[in-house]
């Protein structure tokens, strides 16, 4: 039995070897980008260095969705969505950071409402020319959306199947809406053509090693976050409600309340994944709202393995790697590699690769080793929905 | 543990991804590097993969004559698979750890606003050949594609003059191109003394399909005794349906003639175009444009596709002209350094498809012909009306209270992307 | 008998202009401005021109065509005027072979003739005698490029021909087609039709016609009979014609009789316009129905979520350009032949998906959910690779195009109607099949308590496999009737899967009524909405309605006991 | 610590929660007027139909404080039901049912019928089946149940050896960590019943206890019902009619919804409706 504090979670094994291996790549890829010039062979240009970060935000989203997934049951074909919501809040900021230096000059206004000529700032774009104001957004706007989104639903006990849908919904109307050129986000071109971030140049290559980091321990604290969460006892209610949700009621657990808190901690790490996001790609835009990028965020963590969270993580770094390498090699077979994995490991891996691995593992540990000790085996996986 | 070990695999992945990727950086010299940036899959790869193989077909043929400055050119393709976000990574990738020396690339204006920073910063070479909205124009980036002055305008006028039309539709796809399009269609046609009445705008989302209720709309504004016309932007997959609601609706080209700015021959290979003989199209080049270097241009298409029913379009012309400037640029700056070529590219000529000279002005875009065509039935497009002479690519357009003090030149003394004719200053990022 | 000898004359002027335009041919450049003042001022020169050419002999049908070579239009239009007004019985087969763009331009010797492609190949003959005077190769000779305008001119001329045509239907296009034309030739001529005209909606069109000619005319009593007959009349023109004289008139009664006609015509259209947005949102919903109704077997009586269901549908529409491609003449029945197909080539797809993929996911309807939509990708991409990326065309039969017009201002287009009659012969048809037959007694059976109906025997394995395979399948047949109306493309299923699940959900799972009631009802709702808010804000709103709504009823307006619901 | 406490405050769910909720008040276990020898259960004129079918038909039923009853009935008599309406998964077509004097049962969820200090243990045994037993008893423990708290509590000394005891008393202490899907279908049901307990309950709702359970297990399912007597109300529902005259206690036969006769086991055994319904089947 784990020890359920905060600080029983950051000393804890797991959390100590995930944070050692992140951090470890993060400063190997920092040294190689920093101290070795550009022509040198161990020099790791700033391409990878962004590609780095953006699987790490990756990371930090798919973590987020095996929280609720994982541990509380709940299939969200939504949370692309607070991604986004994060993305844009952070996109904003970055909007007005711009300043007069867009291509029309214009001191107030972001260039795509220039050429749309509009005449003054909408009120909600207020307040974000200040970090505080962005970075309380970031978390406040995608927690909000889930915790009205979410009272609605598990109040009315709508679950299974009819959450996964109708999230799907919320995200696909969230997308029509932001296409919309009158909501005043660009619509379709999104936001981009971000000059720089607390002052510092978004071009140079140190800020985005910064960000890189800044990534790295996101990811590493929502780690210690959710590990924490899981050991505690609330943890081991959530599991409770999703394996058998009416016992919980009949043990005096209010169900909803617990689906409610996991649901909006993991839409707010879900928006903090999308603010790291836009910076190191440098564009948001409707199209991370598609259902689409959605339901390819519940297969990185199928593919890791549910409730390991380390599982989510891998997933989502092995497949964006894949991703990347596929579309530069041969295009065509990406979709059909995406699609045979989906049916692959739904099928064949119910509990992904680290529960492969982990099967492997205990088959050789059982031959050699001879102490039992039964730290660290992945929470196995029922059919729940 | 089973944890531990599986986090290794994934530190192990880590490194190598950056060994790998790394270890594309090494260049090769005898060859100039291409970069072919068009999208082969998602949404995009309907319009976007047939300029890849344009691009390709070029390359081959410039081969053939035995490359440029003695070298060999070698196309590095890869697929942003209509993301946008992937289209600036890409971006990076290709030059970055291909080291490529020019690319061709993006369809999307959003695609190419999310290359933009990336090739300022990098100052690597864009050719965009596709028609769009305007209002940019960058130091890295040569539009071979029309801007609104080269298309939206001309019809506007062919209209007004032909077919003495008096009112207008101006029915649009949701997005920046069809907006800024209409914004300035507007303020030109009150300009012409059209009145505000008179003129009815519309959006759509992408890949709109239901368009009764907006037919029936045109149709009612259309029976009010003036000529009516649409002037339609509407974007790539919507436009099956919408015409075919018209052909239904008995909407025929005598009665509401459409122009389409967004409709050419790869669009209409797929539609039935029994129905819709007589709407129009404003492009700087048709299939059907008789002429030799058309003609050898569509041989070479259809040997290089081996399908010899591949139809050519706007686009392709535009990737065909941009690509003859590059090389001709290159010959002439006797070097592939993109500030040397930039500079060369200004004010060279290249024959055009239809039969006359593309000049590159200083604003980084094109001076072409503007043809306005009618959808036959067959699919192509018969041209009925031409501006005489060249028309010259307007970067920032005068009829947006925006951009009407705005030019663009990139020759001294000037050198600027957006230059201030009012404040004398180049305002803003474009500038050096 | 003045006619004839203005006829004789207009002739001449033509010709002049041609010689003339030929003479300038350097300078005719195809720039509109120029060219209108070339008319202008050639038409002046006419004047005086005719004086001197009293003599040359009338131009034979050939001669008159080859003015056609020219590229400005205005020649084209002269000359086309002057073919009309021969009386030679060649006329009207060579109007009609203009509009076809069967009449080609000899670029060797700069004729015109009429031609017929021939395997790359032109095959040339004579336009007066019909016999073939040679072959060129395709790059050659090019048809004759005509425009709207000349399009206009020359349908006014056919239509002036078939105003005495045999065919009541021809007389009554041609004479709708004159409504609102001041040309007094085309006028006298309606007015010698009107005599003799036997069909009354021919002569209705003429009355129509006549009575805005009549608009125009000095004699106040006329007019006001014109405008007594005109009253309520919902042709466009009318409206028009009327506005434009309520403009100019200073006349106290005539003022207030267009008033009332005018009232009377707006009251009407208002009502009309009502039933047609209706109609339009039934035609919505029958096409959410029947992308829906597959998904309501496969996800409500089985409880499998398949994200492939879009694929399916696009299966369907493939399936119909195919089967169009095989029969490259038989369009108008080759539809007949691609609903089986389709059903069968997406039912087999089905059944396969089944076998190989849900079969071991049951009763993990999320798994599903995963399992298909990677399967969803997989098909896509598939017909990228096989069918290109490229839209497809399927062409619609002749008996699909077009509207049933109830007046000039409703009208019932012909695909909509049909598509509404087939998704409810489809919807009937299933559920039939579902209430009527063993297998739909054995479906209800398995989707009720599947190890109950193991126990009484039913091989469950099978039934699931044949009922999947039938929701598919009329994913297939939806993906027929969509061809007709959208885009045969990758991406078709995609558009349609999720509005598919909403409706299924609000509807309530397993439930045929439910889905047919939400189908129609959002189908509805959001035509009602969208002139007020727009295609997408009215989606939206739609949308965030059935969001609420599950909140409300979490199992659909309909909901089901059984295993389905339990999930 | 004070920031998150204000976090903490302002994040209160069950706070968002109390407007919502019509009338009802949840309600503290313990505080529940209900004095010796009187009743502790009211359940009267309840009527339950399932479109159509009545499966709760006017029945009236009283439960005294601490006594053990067992309720017997052919299949479909409406006997879960009758659980079901208690413990508020089901509500009444009409009837009310109070707990103590002044609980409305009709008018409260599950969880707050639960809190209230109603314990139930399903006919097919329901446990965590991804907990181990001792974690099973610690989700059951009666203690504050909101979010934070859990996220917040540690357990103490006592708690600890509270669950143990009961552990022990269920007789699963050696497989304390055994993860409860992996028990056997007897140590389920014991493992339930040991959460039930673990709820603290003034009224356990016993459903099928000794299904699929061997001889001895049996014997000791009765003791242990026996002990519980007395301190707390017990309900159980039984088929087997051995096990019943085991417990000896008070006996109540349901029948098409309502009761058909009350008594000991004696009487009831001789009363010839109780016999014809019997031997009807």
């Amino acid at each position: 039995m784990r020890d359920s504090t905060f600080k029983g979670a950051l000393s804890d094994r797991t959390a100590r070897t995930f944070m050692g291996v992140l951090f470890g790549a993060t400063l190997l890829v920092t040294l190689l980008n920093q101290i070795f010039p550009p022509d040198s062979a161990l020099h790791v240009s700033a391409y990878t260095v962004t590609l780095l970060g953006k699987y790490l935000c990756y990371a930090l989203l798919a973590l987020a969705l095996d929280l609720v997934w994982g541990y509380c049951g709940i299939l969200s074909l939504g949370h692309g969505a607070f991604f986004a919501l994060g993305g844009y809040a952070m996109g904003m900021y970055l909007m007005r950071q711009i300043g007069d230096r867009g291509v029309y000059g214009n001191p107030e206004l972001p260039d795509f409402m220039v050429f749309l000529n509009w005449q003054e700032l909408p009120w909600y774009w207020h307040g974000f020319d200040q970090f505080w104001f962005a970075a309380l957004m970031i978390l406040l706007v995608p927690g909000l959306l889930a915790f009205v989104f979410g009272w609605l639903a598990f109040r009315s006990r709508v679950t299974g199947v009819y959450l996964s849908i109708i999230t799907q919904a919320l995200t696909y109307a969230l997308m029509l809406a932001f296409f919309r050129n009158e909501l005043g986000f660009g619509g379709n071109n999104g936001l981009t053509d971000f000059k720089d971030l607390l002052g510092f140049s978004l071009q140079s290559d140190a800020t985005r090693v910064g960000l890189l980091i800044a990534t790295a321990v996101a990811l590493a604290s929502a780690f210690v976050l959710c590990r924490w969460i899981t050991g505690s006892k609330l943890g081991r209610v959530v599991l409770a409600v999703r394996d058998a949700e009416s016992r919980a009621r009949f043990v005096g657990y209010r169900t909803e309340h617990y689906k409610l808190w996991v649901f909006t901690v993991s839409a707010i790490l879900a928006g903090l994944a999308g603010a790291l996001y836009v910076p190191q790609v440098g564009i948001i835009n409707p199209g991370e709202f598609s259902p689409l990028n959605s339901i390819e965020l519940v297969v990185w963590v199928a593919v890791g393995g549910r409730a390991t969270l380390y599982g989510a993580v891998i997933g989502a770094i092995l497949v964006n790697y894949g991703k990347t390498v596929f579309t530069g090699v041969m295009p065509e077979a990406w979709l059909f590699a995406l699609g045979g994995l989906f049916v692959a490991v739904t099928v064949f891996l119910p509990q992904g690769i680290v529960g492969l691995v982990s099967q492997h593992w205990e088959r050789l540990r059982k031959r050699f080793v001879k102490t039992g000790d039964t730290d660290d085996t992945p929470a196995a996986q029922g059919e729940h929905s | 543990m089973s944890f531990s070990q599986s986090m290794k695999k994934l530190a192990a992945g880590v490194i190598a991804s950056s060994a790998i990727v790394y270890s594309g950086a090494v260049m090769a010299a005898d060859t100039i590097k291409v970069g072919v940036l068009h999208s082969l899959s998602g949404t995009m790869a309907i319009s976007e993969s047939t300029l890849k193989d344009t691009v390709l077909m070029m390359i081959e043929e410039q081969n053939k004559k035995g490359g440029v400055m003695g070298k060999k050119l070698e196309p590095v393709v890869v697929d942003p698979a209509s993301n946008w976000p992937l289209f600036a990574e890409k971006t990076r990738e290709l030059i970055t750890k291909e080291g490529v020396d020019v690319i061709f690339g993006c369809w999307t204006s959003v695609s190419r606003k999310s290359v933009l920073p990336v090739v300022e910063e990098l100052n690597g070479l864009l050719f965009y050949p596709v028609q769009y909205e305007g209002e940019e124009s960058s130091k890295n980036v040569f539009y071979t594609g029309a801007a609104p002055n080269q298309q939206a305008i001309p019809a506007v006028d062919y209209l007004i003059n032909d077919l003495g039309v008096k009112r207008f539709v101006l029915a649009g796809t949701d997005y920046v191109y069809p907006r800024t399009t209409n914004k300035i269609l507007e303020a030109y046609l009150k300009a012409k003394g059209v009145a505000a009445d008179d003129i009815m705008i519309n959006y759509t989302p992408f890949g709109h399909s239901d368009w009764q209720s907006i037919v029936s709309d045109i149709k009612s504004f259309g029976s009010q005794g003036k000529k009516t016309a649409v002037v339609s932007t509407i974007n790539g997959d919507a436009n099956v349906p919408f015409y075919k609601e018209l052909g239904n609706q008995g909407v025929s080209a005598e009665d509401i003639p459409v122009v389409a700015f967004s409709v050419g021959e790869e669009e209409l290979s797929g539609i039935d175009t029994g129905p819709l003989v007589g709407h129009l199209a404003a492009w700087n080049y048709f299939q059907s444009v008789y002429n030799d270097s058309n003609e050898k241009f569509i041989e070479q298409w259809h040997a290089f596709t081996g399908d010899d029913k591949r139809v050519t379009n706007d686009p392709m012309e535009a990737t065909y002209i941009g690509f003859n400037m590059w090389v001709k640029a290159v010959e002439k700056a006797k070097s592939t350094d993109t500030d040397k070529v930039a500079d060369a590219m200004i004010g060279i000529e290249t024959p055009n498809l239809t039969g006359g000279m593309a000049v590159m002005n200083a604003n980084h875009h094109l001076s072409k012909p503007v043809l306005i065509g009618e959808i036959q039935d067959d699919g192509q497009f018969a041209v009925v009306w031409e501006t005489d002479g060249l028309v010259k690519g307007d970067a920032w357009s005068d009829y947006l209270p925006g951009s009407k003090d705005l030019i663009s030149d990139w020759t001294a003394p000037v050198k600027c992307g957006n230059y201030n004719t009012k404040t004398k200053s180049c305002g803003g990022a474009a500038a050096e | 008998m003045g006619y004839r000898f203005s006829q004789t004359l207009v002739a001449m002027l033509v010709m002049l202009l041609t010689c003339v335009s030929w003479a300038e041919q350097a300078l005719q450049d195809t720039t509109v401005p120029p060219q209108t003042e070339q008319g202008l001022n050639s038409g002046t020169d006419m004047m005086d021109a005719d004086e001197s050419n009293r003599v040359v002999a009338p131009p034979t049908i050939n001669e008159i065509l080859d003015q056609l070579t020219s590229r400005s239009f205005d020649d084209k239009e002269a000359a086309i005027r002057q073919l009309a007004n021969q009386n030679n019985p060649r006329v009207i087969p060579l109007l009609n072979a203009l509009m076809n763009r069967e009449l080609v331009h000899n670029r060797k010797d700069d004729t015109i003739a009429l031609g017929e492609k021939q395997d790359g190949q032109w095959e040339l003959r004579d336009p007066t005698t019909e016999e073939v005077v040679g072959h060129v190769d395709s790059r050659a000779a090019r048809p004759v490029v005509i425009n709207n305008r000349l399009r206009t001119v020359i349908n006014n001329q056919l239509a002036l021909s078939g105003l005495n045509d045999p065919d009541s239907d021809v007389r009554y296009q041609a004479a709708g087609q004159l409504i609102g034309n001041d040309d007094p030739e085309m006028l006298t001529a309606l007015g010698e039709r009107r005599e003799q005209e036997s069909s009354q909606r021919v002569l209705d069109q003429i009355e129509t016609a006549l009575n805005i000619a009549a608009l125009q005319s000095d004699d106040l009593t006329a007019r006001l009979n014109a405008i007594d007959a005109l009253s309520g009349n919902l042709h466009p023109e009318v409206k028009n014609s009327l506005n434009s004289r309520l403009s100019v008139t200073d006349n106290a009664s005539e003022t207030r009789a267009l008033e009332q006609a005018l009232k009377k015509i707006d009251a009407r259209i208002s009502t009309f316009q009502t039933a047609d947005t209706v109609f339009f949102g039934l035609s919505l919903g029958s096409v959410l129905l029947l992308a829906a109704i597959g998904l309501a077997i496969t996800f409500g009586v089985m409880g499998v979520i398949n994200m492939a269901h879009g694929e399916l549908i696009m299966l369907g529409a493939y399936t119909t350009y195919v089967v169009q491609q095989l029969l490259p003449n038989s369009h108008e029945w080759s539809l007949l032949i691609a609903i089986p197909a389709a059903f069968l080539v997406s039912a087999l797809t089905g059944i396969l998906i089944e076998r190989f993929v849900i079969r071991f996911l049951y009763g993990r309807p999320l798994e599903t959910l995963l399992a298909t939509f990677g399967v969803s990708l997989i098909l896509q991409q598939a017909v990228r690779v096989i069918f290109s990326p490229l839209n497809r065309t399927v062409i619609t039969p002749e008996w699909m195009s077009g509207a049933l017009e109830i007046n000039p201002v409703f009208s019932l287009t012909y695909n909509r109607l049909y598509i509404i009659f087939f998704a409810l012969a489809v919807f009937l048809a299933l559920l039939t099949l579902l209430k009527r037959t063993r297998l739909g007694l054995q479906v209800r059976a398995v989707s009720q308590n599947r190890t109950t109906a193991r126990a009484l025997g039913i091989r469950s394995e099978r039934v699931n496999a044949l009922t999947f395979g039938l929701g598919s399948g009329i994913a297939g047949v939806a993906g027929v009737a969509l061809a007709q109306l959208t885009n045969v493309g990758p991406n078709l299923g995609q558009s349609y899967i999720i509005d598919s699940f909403m409706v299924v959900v609000f509807g309530g799972v397993g439930n045929l009524w439910g889905t047919l009631t939400a189908a129609f009802g959002l189908g509805i709702a959001n035509k009602l909405l969208e002139p007020m808010a727009g295609a997408v804000l009215a989606k939206i709103i739609v949308l965030i309605f059935i969001i609420l709504f599950i909140q409300r009823k979490p199992r659909g307006l309909f909901p089901q006991r059984g295993r389905a619901a339990e999930e | 610590m004070s920031a998150l406490d204000n976090l903490r405050e302002t994040f209160r769910r069950d706070q968002v929660f109390d407007f919502m909720r019509q009338g009802t008040r949840a309600v503290a276990p313990g505080q529940l007027d209900s004095g010796a020898g009187k009743n502790i259960l009211y359940l009267e004129d309840i009527t339950v139909s399932f479109d159509g079918f009545k499966a709760l038909n006017d029945l009236t039923m009283y439960i005294k404080t601490g006594e053990l009853r067992c309720i017997i009935g052919p299949n479909g008599a409406g006997k879960s039901t009758m659980m079901d309406v208690i413990t508020g998964k089901t509500r009444p077509d009409s009837g009310t049912c109070f707990f103590g004097q002044t609980l409305d049962l009709t008018r409260l969820s599950e969880t707050e019928i639960a809190t209230a200090g109603i314990g139930r243990k399903f006919q097919k045994p329901t446990v965590f089946p991804e907990h181990t037993a001792f974690e099973n008893l610690e989700l059951a423990m009666n203690d504050a149940k909101g979010t934070w708290h859990s996220l917040f509590t540690r357990m103490s000394g006592e708690q600890k050896s509270w669950i143990e005891e009961t552990l022990a008393q269920v007789g699963l202490l050696d497989d304390r960590h055994k993860v409860a899907g992996l028990l056997s279908h007897g140590q389920k049901q014991w493992l339930e019943i040991g959460m039930v307990l673990m709820q603290k309950p003034q009224l356990l709702l016993v459903d099928e206890p000794i299904a699929g359970m061997t001889r001895q297990e049996v014997e000791r399912t009765g003791q242990l019902l026996q002990s519980l007597a007395g301190k707390h109300s017990v309900v159980v529902v039984e088929h087997d009619m051995e096990f019943i005259r085991s417990i000896a206690s008070t006996v109540t036969v349901l029948h098409q919804g309502s009761v058909l006769a009350e008594g000991t086991m004696d009487q009831v055994q001789n009363d010839p409706k109780v016999i014809e319904v019997y031997l009807g089947e």
